[in-house]
């Protein structure tokens, strides 16, 4: 026998068993599942044998086939019920499993035929680089705009998030330290006051606005500004501790 | 209103047809050269009436919803000489997978799984990377799982038209009343 | 010695210049269908002749040492209308690319790649084509790789002065409260 010389390889239990079904030339509608089953283990040992890594659920259909054949051999319920009625017989799962793998299975078949005759047909590959010298564009950027600039960036952003990679290449950070160095100097230049939105004023990452924040909580606390509100919900003023010894708190800071 | 005679319009599909990257619908060649759909399509029969007339060495194929010139297949071998072969072609597992796929989309998964019998993860990895398939969208229900389709790459890949140019799924099996109970889904 | 009928050798020659993106030396052509080179020649004149007597969109010219088919100049009005909408956008690769050198100058290759998490050669070559990046310099380091920047037209095309006009990501984000500073300027 050349069965152990030559095994061929499945794609799964279902694949396995139409071959079988196929073999032994039965009817697929009345699978003889003792027969079956039997064979059906049979290639599951040589394949162990021979070290053929079977997936898991060729074990599951070995269990389903052996709980088949054991329902099977339980005693027929009286003749009243029909034979043939649905959900009596329990191999009619499995039946029904089989006969849709089948068909994608020969579908399969044709559309390989279909690949092979279309393998030999060719395309032209159009050289995009000489049809661009050909044909330059007015404008190399073309329909692409800032927004579509932007939107490319926060998705290679959010990649990167999930990658959890540390990549710089934000502008450089800004120190709180730094902020509040800018702050006191922008005072020393507005000795009557700096509204609180003032300090905002230029554009400002997520990160800067935050960072001048704390630059602005950090030198009222060290009592190098003083900060006041007329109202509730009105401008927020910033005033120097010191007009005059301005330097020095500037100092004093670094 | 013609502002071409007739057969400068051929030539000029022609040339369009040559620059092309993808199949042309008729319908983007009509208001490229401002001229009716029909009118069109008629001309681009005469192109490939042409093209089989003279045999020559490359022909019209309509494919993937478009017109596209193509090198005739009995010439592939002297082709392949100067062009990279094809990529090679698709396993077993990826074919049964294209083909669940084809018929039965958009489908998940785990739908795919459960109609082969074994998993199908790298099958659809395979397809995916190829351009065969895309997720077109997650299906209800829970944990949303990705919905499968064919793309036009796979219309292309197959020379097919539409998906209705695939085979049949149901070929003649009066007595199947199992097949394909999908649709009624 | 003939092994085709000479038509098929015709046939054979079109569909090599059909899919060539170089010209075609006849003697490269005479190797592949196994003739000799007068006859390639010959028959290249008879593909030259069918072209012109039916006037077709493309027609055989003879360039740089090689033949080729391209399109008549006459049509360039109608290819340009497919052809500039493809030059003219960029892929998602290439734009992702722009945005990471635009944000990150100048920044090398693999610097590129490390950020996408793939390869950007194509994408970077694409940029380069286009004269929207240029090489600024080398990298120190092991291989002194080549660093890329932006080139003046890429600030000209978008309509910035300075790059220092190009929008800090994190303001165009909807879930970002401290949007109102923009309005006050």
């Amino acid at each position: 026998m050349s069965y152990q010389v030559k095994i061929p390889v499945f794609e799964g239990p279902l694949d396995l068993l139409l071959h079988l079904i196929e073999k032994n030339e039965v009817d697929i509608y009345d699978i003889p599942i003792a027969l079956v089953t039997e064979q059906y283990l049979q290639y599951l040992y040589l394949a162990g044998e021979i070290d053929l890594e079977l997936t898991s659920e060729f074990l599951l259909m070995a269990c389903t086939l052996l709980s088949i054949k054991a329902r099977m051999l339980l005693p027929k319920k009286p003749a009243i019920f029909e034979e043939e009625e649905e959900g009596n017989d329990p191999r009619q799962e499995l039946v029904d499993k089989l006969i849709e793998y089948k068909l994608y299975k020969e579908k399969a078949g044709e559309l390989r035929r279909i690949e092979l005759e279309q393998s030999r047909v060719y395309w032209r590959e159009i050289d995009e680089a000489k049809l661009l010298k050909e044909f330059p564009p007015a404008n190399p950027l073309g329909c692409v705009s800032m927004e579509d600039l932007i939107a490319a960036y926060s998705q290679v952003l959010r990649k990167m998030e999930k990658k959890h990679e540390v990549v710089s290449i934000m502008r450089e950070a800004i120190t709180v330290q730094e902020k509040m160095e800018k702050i006191l100097e922008l005072l020393e230049t507005k000795p009557n006051g700096l509204t609180f939105t003032q300090l905002f004023r230029e554009p400002q990452s997520r990160e800067e606005v935050v960072i001048t924040f704390l630059a602005l909580l950090e030198t009222m606390r060290r009592g190098l500004v003083v900060v006041r509100q007329a109202d509730l919900f009105a401008e927020i003023m910033i005033f120097p501790k010191d007009i005059k010894g301005g330097q020095d708190i500037a100092h004093s800071v670094s | 209103m013609p502002t071409l005679f007739p057969d400068d319009a051929k030539s000029i599909i022609e040339a369009l047809l040559f620059v092309a990257n993808e199949p042309m619908p008729a319908k983007l060649i009509a208001e490229i050269i401002n001229r009716d759909e029909e009118e069109v399509i008629a001309l681009l029969k005469d192109v490939r009436a042409d093209c089989e007339r003279d045999r020559r060495g490359f022909y019209l194929v309509e494919v993937a919803g478009g017109y596209s010139y193509a090198t005739r297949p009995e010439y592939a071998d002297y082709v392949e000489k100067i062009v990279k072969p094809r990529l090679s072609s698709l396993s077993q597992a990826a074919l049964e997978t294209l083909a669940i796929i084809a018929y039965g989309q958009p489908i998940t998964r785990s739908e795919i799984d459960e109609i082969r019998g074994v998993k199908s993860d790298s099958a659809v990895y395979t397809l995916l990377e190829r351009g065969l398939i895309e997720e077109v969208g997650r299906k209800d229900g829970p944990g949303r799982p990705a919905l499968f389709a064919t793309t036009p790459g796979f219309l292309k890949y197959l020379g097919l038209k539409t998906l209705e140019d695939l085979p049949q799924l149901k070929q003649t099996e009066p007595d199947n009343e199992y097949g394909y109970e999908r649709e009624q889904e």
